[in-house]
């Protein structure tokens, strides 16, 4: 069920998946980018835990405004903005009704009023998009996630820093799609999702 | 000075972003040029909080900001949302777009005619 | 290292150009780029001097070149009358231009398709 | 008459007419460009001067050799190289022949070869070009050089850093035209020139 505290779950594990896995996407944003999209991350989601820490939001809508804002401040990367930008933009639509498709929906607008990305063309919303999906047809798993994340190595980058080589790169996973990945399996296991 | 226009260049590294306003200013004595680069850290990227600083000391009213790549651009795009400043994002080449800009803005050219030759550089 | 292709930046500016091939090493390890800017004086300007001791010390055959205003394509012209390497200036945006061409040098793209793809950010 | 001894004199003569002015050609430059005009100027002919100084060239083409080079590697500005590339091809003119036309539209090609100004384009060339005219027509005068320098207050910049503000710019003297006013004076002073 989607509640405040499940969410705090839900980023916890996000934080914790980020924190071991900072190498892996940085391996993955080498040959593509700039090789820093982990450790761009984890800057964001160290300060995330800290303000947690600090303290702790009242309700949903403030639990990703200071997602957002962590990732904003502190990631240095154009991914950092935009799932920055996804949070802040799933706060406005948690203040409406506490629905999670309608959240992930709000996200997404977020995403794209910044990056202007649509399907296929390698970056995290090739996950966010069909994770959506399986949530209406009722058939969001980690083998479906996992799927969308790999599905991402046979297209070809149309946006941020990829797009300059983007010929080049096929058959490689785009790291935000990766780190993507986490983010919708860190929801299933804090148990926000439920058929 | 010009009073009613700024030039504000966000760099993901900052001696790119400091070098560039030293061109600039050689061409454009009497233009407020900001430069802002890098992370927090030191590193290679933007920093939101610090573009947002370096808007808030700029005192004219209307800012023309320019660009490396796509992320700073994201950047600026999160800070025009939250000014009340006219923040003019310009999507020409980084250092030949500003450099004629402030050359412009030095000569007091109407903002129309700015805009028209910056077209001519657009790239992004 | 690509064993074929250079990347020369130069400025009129030294921390523009030092700047700038810091964000291309960043995306393009494996590419040697030298970047070389400003009068012998440290004030702002292009250094004949400077440019062909630079090119001397590379050892890739052929040199991409990139340049921030004219001026310093003029110093690029003379030094290619006069050295035995290949130096393909470039008459792209700076930032961009080099940026894209360090990044497709480091992918081993195919000389024509880097410079298809440079021809979209040619502004001068 | 023109010998490596008058040219010499042309040179110094230049030299010191720059150093005397290099306040009022910065001057020019800086609405029109960025004030440094004649900071490069200086540059150039310092070197110059401390080369000649060390050892006297032994004939016109070396002479002018060693005025290019000390111009392109010392000045740091567009004109520098165009004044450097100007001597060059003198020199190879002189080369050929001690003729003092030949050797200006020599030297009006390596401008043009490198910075490919027409005339009217407010620069240089709007100097050289004319004074070139009236050594053909024998009315070559102080007056004269003076006139084209100031012609180029009515035209528009097309060339050069004065190109990005060409239309704001009308009125002002091409700081290039007035230190190629200056060559001429020295020209006609040294003696290098006869009717
Ligand atoms: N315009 C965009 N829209 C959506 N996602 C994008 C866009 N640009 C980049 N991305 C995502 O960001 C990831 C790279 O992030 P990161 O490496 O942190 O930033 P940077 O490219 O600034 O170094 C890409 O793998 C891609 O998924
Ligand atoms: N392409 C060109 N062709 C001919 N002359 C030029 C050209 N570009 C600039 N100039 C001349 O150079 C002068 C400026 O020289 P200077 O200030 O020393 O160089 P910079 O513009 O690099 O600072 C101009 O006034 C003009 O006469
Ligand atoms: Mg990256
Ligand atoms: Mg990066
Ligand atoms: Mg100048
Ligand atoms: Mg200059």
């Amino acid at each position: 069920m989607l509640t405040v505290e499940t969410s705090r779950t839900w980023l916890s594990l996000f934080i914790e998946k980020l924190e071991k896995n900072e190498n892996y996407l940085n391996t993955l944003d080498a040959p593509i980018g700039d090789g820093d999209h982990g450790t761009n991350m984890v800057r964001g989601a160290r300060e995330l835990r800290s303000k947690l820490a600090q303290e702790p939001p009242a309700d949903l809508p403030e639990l990703f405004v200071t997602a957002g804002w962590s990732f904003i401040q502190k990631t240095g990367g154009t991914a950092g903005l935009l799932y920055g930008q996804a949070f802040l933009h799933m706060a406005r639509a948690f203040q409406e009704s506490a629905d999670l498709l309608r959240g992930l929906a709000g996200g997404l607008e977020g995403i794209q009023k910044v990056g202007h990305a649509e399907l296929k063309e390698k970056t995290l919303v090739d996950v966010w998009i069909p994770v959506m999906e399986d949530i209406r047809n009722q058939r969001l798993s980690l083998e479906r996630i996992n799927e969308h994340v790999i599905s991402t190595k046979d297209f070809q980058a149309k946006k941020g820093r990829a797009a300059y080589v983007s010929e080049q790169l096929n058959g490689h996973i785009d790291p935000g799609a990766a780190s993507c990945g986490y983010f919708f399996e860190a929801m299933l296991e804090a148990g926000v999702y439920d058929e | 000075m010009s009073e009613q226009y700024g030039i504000l260049l966000v760099s993901h590294v900052a001696e790119l972003a400091d070098g560039l306003a030293r061109l600039l200013k050689q061409a454009a004595k009497d233009v407020n040029v900001k430069a802002v680069g890098g992370t927090e850290d030191g590193g290679i990227g933007t920093d939101f909080d610090k573009i947002m600083g370096a808007l808030g000391k700029m005192k004219e009213p209307e800012i023309l900001a320019f660009y490396d790549l796509g992320s700073a651009k994201m950047n600026l795009e999160l800070v025009r949302d939250l000014t009340d400043k006219k923040l003019i994002i310009c999507d020409v080449a980084f250092v030949e777009g500003a450099y004629t800009a402030a050359a412009l803005v030095q000569a007091d050219t109407p903002f129309d005619d700015l805009c028209e030759q910056l077209q001519g550089l657009k790239v992004k």
